[in-house]
């Protein structure tokens, strides 16, 4: 019963829309001293079992597979701490 | 000087440099350049290129760029082109352009983004939207309606399930987010396309007929702004090698970066573009697309004065670490390059301001005659632009009929069972993947945005008005219609009749509408160009399709080339996807599609003869492709288009639907299930098999009222137009005396639920 | 008397402002655009919020545009009675800006849904839904991406028993919302947000499923006048 | 120029219809043990000056009006370690 953390971002090198335009309204908002804003996704993935290293194996294959478009997004698989 | 830029100057290959190094030894080959192409720039430069020239000419004279394996066939849409005094602009820019009447112009122009599509399907067929719109922007028009010519792998095959949501996904999102309603298209499966799906997007545009604004780059003085998004590393190398060469399926690693859309950051460029139109502040403009940069650039420059100073290191960028090669040859979204006056200068910067769009100088015409780049001084990039945009290499590449050409032909579908339940048959028909409903697809394009969609999905042609498109244009009462077609089977049993048959139907799908056919646009994909067999299949497309155009006296106004879409050796069907566009005087006039009204006679226009060659029955009944396909009677086209357009402007019509894949038995089928109106109907003479289930070209399907019937037959009888009245609209069924019967709810069923049991 | 001045908001990336300028024009009111950088709401005596992806609809639909300097002077006009309509991302821009109770998530089916909506009128008591009759059938289309309206329970208790709840679909929910929730209203009744597109169907020439927009146009139109 | 991050998922009693439909996506896909996804949002805002508390009570800010929607999402500011 353990759960896993898979954050998507997207490679540095593409073109962040979401993120560009959260950055350009925030001075209009009255948020200043932000330089650059990222956006990404967060899955939750509740295991049946534990986080052993088969089970975390499976994650990054889905990972790798489903989660993330590996063409223009990274991923990273944690275990909630 | 940071070490950084210390080091970035050391390597920064300079045109002084390459005059000092004529021997070092540059990777031609890897950016897709022969040696003789090598050569002969450096012919016309009298030295090495330097790398950033190299970028540029590598681009400029790709396939994709230069259509050099093209250009020589391509020619005869111009050579063959029928005088049309509509014809505005023709091809050559941006977009061609048709005068629609009352002192309007239309732009139109369909484009393929194919292998983008197939790498990475979402952003893929987004960003081929994107490309065409600004395509059509560049014209000075108003972008005003979408469509989408898509083929996939069989329906059911795993990565047609990967490819094709994906790609409607990113249509739906990039065309819905800008405001253009998506008013048609096509979805065919077949699996010569898996590896290789088509993503053909169109455009059209609307404008006054005074107004159109071409790429050029006059008047020395003159600054040279680059405005929209900043540029990235975005598909970088795309315009050589993603677009124009084919890639392996253990090519994972080198899946080259691709393009990101932002939809948002276009639709405020449209907008911000038709204000600095408005105000006038604009001498030329050009788009940044494939090539970007160094298209924009040697274009502008090529038909303006030939001269052109730009600093490249004021190119605004998303990556600070960009160097000049690779700034000259990103291929990031959403940019625009104007030419503009002194004068003029802060009322364009205001514009942009207002729109939030970043706008930079990054040069001037010049009376020099050559374009020249400096990158922090120091100048690397001296060349004739001429010599890049247009005398690219051209091919005359050798072609030959395919080895089995002529046994496909002989294997002639006659030998087919044929089947005793027709019902059964009709049925199968209907719910198979490229007969089926496509709503699975529309229904995620908004039709409706900006309330000018007259006709949209199931239609036959998308039909739009144009007096509420822009202000000005209320005193019109003109529309236009459109329609894209093509068949691949067809064009693999014969490409000559393939093209002209994809011609013939969207011109019949325009006139169905009651609009009057009048310009043509043309996607060709096709397999590798150096295979001599598909360069035979290309040359006879286009060979057709001229002669047909020239026939039915639409010219051709511009359109584009995709070649290696194929996967090893094994090229797709040669799939010429032709877009016409027509006129409606009245647009309120316009004919619906299908059966309207209970009580209504059902008329046949047209001749049928036995034809099964590449149908959709010889398809799915029994997966065969041979024999010869219908034949393109183009003569009878124009005779069925000229009675539908007359008929239709003098109110005869009340509903109407072409014939076209799975003949009669489909078009009634479609026609009941546009309202749900059902109707009786009995069979011509003949093998009824053969007269529902026959492919023959130059028929439709047409309701009258009982009373408008005399007129309407005398009409046809004016202009040799074979007509059998069939029976009546009415009733909840499809019902063909003495052969089937089908409640419509049946029918539904059938036609809507295919999709969906597979997609999801 | 001078027509009715109805105002019709454009924020970047506001798509049907057009159309709605239109619908009211063709119902004898006269439309006044509103720019969203411009804290003015120019004396209109109504606003509409049209559709669109203002800002790309980026981070959550109508989550920046809220904030932009013309809601700044629309939120209290609005809480004070001025007759505000949101269609769409003009819904979700009202909810945003907690002018309406809950918010507005991405379909149930997961895909943007462009369809002819069959709606029912649930509430006559708000300025722009008086021409109907309560439990009239209507159809409209909708078009959109993230139009599955969610509340808390004791909102929608609340929404249901003050008879906030305006539109419901009928015919089939195409985005899953709660109780087929297509429309509400604030307690006062003069802000209403619906999904569906009334400014699309306005007319018999363009393709739209029914003229059945235009009670929405009467009915503003006309209290407007008789205030 | 300190990396904040601010996490956004939606409140566990909404439906969060992305998340299921992966959960019911994956064995399809040939993964088991899964028992539940959610699917939320991660930002990452690049601040100009250093993570102290004054910047990132602007960052909460930032995330209660802005970056969630609290009606229906809870977030989590953390500064990356
Ligand atoms: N990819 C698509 N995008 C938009 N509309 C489409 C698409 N595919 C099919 N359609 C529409 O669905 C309807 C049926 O398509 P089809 O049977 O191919 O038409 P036709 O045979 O008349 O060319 C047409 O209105 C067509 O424009
Ligand atoms: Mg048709």
């Amino acid at each position: 019963m353990a759960r896993v953390i898979v954050e998507v971002m997207l490679k540095p090198e593409i073109l962040d829309a979401q993120g560009q335009a959260i950055a350009r309204a925030l001075p209009r908002l009255g948020f200043s001293g932000v330089s650059a804003v990222r956006q990404g996704k967060r899955f939750e993935v509740e295991l049946e079992g534990p986080a052993d290293e088969e089970a975390l194996a499976e994650v990054r294959k889905m990972a790798e597979t489903l989660l993330a478009n590996t063409v223009i997004e990274d991923y990273r698989v944690t275990v909630e701490s | 000087m940071s070490e950084h830029e210390a080091r970035e100057r050391a390597t920064l290959d300079t045109v002084k440099r390459a005059q000092d190094t004529p021997d070092e030894r540059q990777p031609y080959a890897e950016l897709g350049m022969k040696l003789d192409e090598y050569d002969r720039v450096r012919e016309i430069l009298g030295r090495r290129p330097t790398s950033s020239e190299l970028a540029i000419y590598s681009v400029m004279w790709s396939e994709h760029c230069s259509y050099k394996s093209s250009k020589v066939h391509l020619r005869q849409f111009g050579t063959k082109a029928p005088k049309s005094e509509a014809l505005l602009v023709g091809m050559g820019e941006n977009a061609g352009v048709v005068d629609i009447g009352d002192g309007w112009a239309a732009t139109f122009k369909i484009e393929s983004h194919n292998h983008p599509s197939y790498v990475e399907p979402h952003q893929g067929a987004a960003t081929g939207v994107g490309g065409i719109v600004r395509d059509i922007m560049s014209m000075g028009a108003r972008p005003i309606a979408v469509m989408d010519a898509l083929r996939f792998g069989a329906a059911d095959a795993h990565d047609t399930r990967r490819v094709l949501p994906g790609v409607v996904e990113g249509i739906s999102h990039y065309g819905n987010c800008l405001g253009l309603p998506n008013i048609g298209g096509e979805v065919v499966f077949d699996p010569c396309y898996i590896g290789n799906p088509l993503v053909n997007a169109l455009c059209v545009g609307l404008l006054r007929k005074d107004q159109i604004k071409l790429a050029t780059a006059p008047g020395p003085g003159n600054k040279v702004v680059l405005f929209g998004a900043l540029t990235g590393p975005d598909g970088i190398g795309g315009a050589s090698v993603l677009a124009s060469a084919t890639f392996e399926d253990e090519s994972h690693a080198k899946r080259p970066s691709v393009q990101v859309g932002d939809p948002f950051m276009e639709k405020l460029l449209i907008e911000c573009c038709l204000e600095l139109y408005q105000a006038d502040v604009v001498v030329g403009i050009q788009d940044l697309g494939a090539a970007g940069v160094s298209c924009a650039t040697t274009e502008l420059a090529a038909k303006g004065t030939g001269g052109m100073d730009v600093r490249l290191d004021l190119v605004p960028l998303r990556d600070p670490s960009l160097r000049p090669e690779e700034i000259l040859m990103s291929e990031s979204q959403e940019r625009m390059m104007a030419v503009v006056t002194p004068d003029d200068i802060d009322a364009f910067m205001a514009i942009c301001a207002k729109w939030d769009i970043p706008a930079t100088v990054i040069g001037e015409v010049t009376d020099g005659g050559r374009l020249v780049m400096t990158w922090h001084g120091e100048t690397i990039v001296d060349i004739p632009p001429g010599t890049a945009a247009d005398e690219g290499p051209v091919y005359e590449r050798p072609f030959h009929e395919p080895a089995g050409q002529a046994a496909l032909n002989a294997d002639d579908p006659a030998r087919l069972p044929r089947p005793e339940d027709l019902r059964a048959t009709l049925l199968q028909l209907l719910g198979s993947p490229n007969l089926a409903s496509k709503e699975w697809v529309t229904s995620q394009y908004d039709r409706y945005v900006r309330g000018n969609t007259v006709l949209a999905q199931p239609a036959d042609a998308g039909v739009l008005r144009i007096s509420e498109i822009m202000p000005g244009a209320e005193e019109t009462a003109r529309g236009i219609a459109l329609s894209t077609d093509g068949n691949g089977r067809y064009a693999r049993l014969d490409p000559y009749a393939g093209a002209q048959l994809a011609l013939a139907e969207a011109y019949r799908n325009v006139a169905v509408t009651g609009a009057t056919p009048l310009a043509v646009t043309n996607c060709l994909n096709f397999g590798s160009p150096e295979d001599p067999e598909v360069m035979w299949q290309f040359a006879e497309a286009t060979r057709g399709l001229a002669d047909a155009c020239k026939t039915l006296g639409v010219p051709v106004t511009g359109g584009n080339v995709s070649f290696y879409n194929q996967t090893g050796s094994t090229p797709i069907h040669p799939t010429p996807v032709v877009g016409v566009l027509g006129v409606i005087d009245d647009v309120a006039g316009r004919v619906r599609s299908g059966f309207t009204a209970p009580g209504q006679k059902v008329l046949l226009l047209g001749e049928t003869e036995e034809e099964f060659g590449g149908s959709e029955w010889a398809h799915v009944a029994h997966g065969h492709l041979g024999g010869l396909p219908p034949k393109a009677d183009l003569e009878a086209e124009r005779a069925l288009a000229l009675v539908l357009t007359e008929a239709a402007s003098r109110g005869l019509l009340t509903g109407s639907h072409d014939l076209s894949d799975g003949g009669l038995a489909i078009a009634l089928a479609e026609s009941a299930l546009a309202q749900g109106i059902g109707a009786t109907v009995v069979l011509p003479d003949g093998d009824a098999f053969v007269e529902l289930f026959s492919e023959s070209s130059a028929r439709a399907l047409v309701t009258v009222d009982p009373e408008s019937f005399d007129a309407f037959a005398e009409l046809c009888a004016a202009n040799e137009l074979p007509c059998q009245c069939l029976g009546t609209t009415g009733g909840d069924a499809l019902v063909v005396e003495n052969v089937l019967e089908i409640p419509v709810a049946e029918l539904r069923e059938t036609h809507t639920s295919t999709l969906p049991g597979i997609f999801g | 008397m001078s027509a009715a001045r109805v105002g019709v908001v454009t924020f970047p990336g506001t798509l049907d402002d057009q159309d709605a300028a239109r619908a009211v024009r063709h119902a004898g009111g006269e439309a006044v655009p509103l720019w969203h950088a411009d804290p003015d709401l120019k004396g209109v005596d109504a606003v509409f919020l049209p559709g669109g992806f203002s800002y790309g609809d980026y981070l959550r639909c109508g989550a920046i545009s809220r904030f932009a300097p013309l809601m700044e002077e629309l939120i209290p006009a609005a809480r004070a009675g001025l007759p505000v309509l949101g269609t769409c991302n003009g819904f979700q821009i009202l909810c945003e800006a907690h002018l309406l109770p809950g918010a507005l998530m991405r379909n149930a089916g997961l895909h943007y849904v462009c369809r002819d909506q069959g709606i029912r009128v649930e509430n006559t008591a708000t300025p722009w839904t008086s021409d109907f009759a309560e439990g009239q059938e209507i159809v409209l289309p909708v078009k959109h991406g993230e139009g599955r309206y969610v509340a808390d329970e004791a909102t929608l208790n609340a929404l249901e028993a003050g008879g906030q709840v305006v539109f419901r679909y009928v015919g089939g929910n195409p985005n899953g919302s709660l109780n087929d929730i297509a429309g509400i209203r604030n307690e006062a009744g003069n802000i209403v947000g619906l999904m569906p597109h009334p400014e699309h169907a306005v007319e018999d020439l363009t393709g739209a499923p029914s003229t059945d927009g235009r009670g929405f146009f009467s009915s503003i139109l006309k209290k407007l006048v008789t205030l």
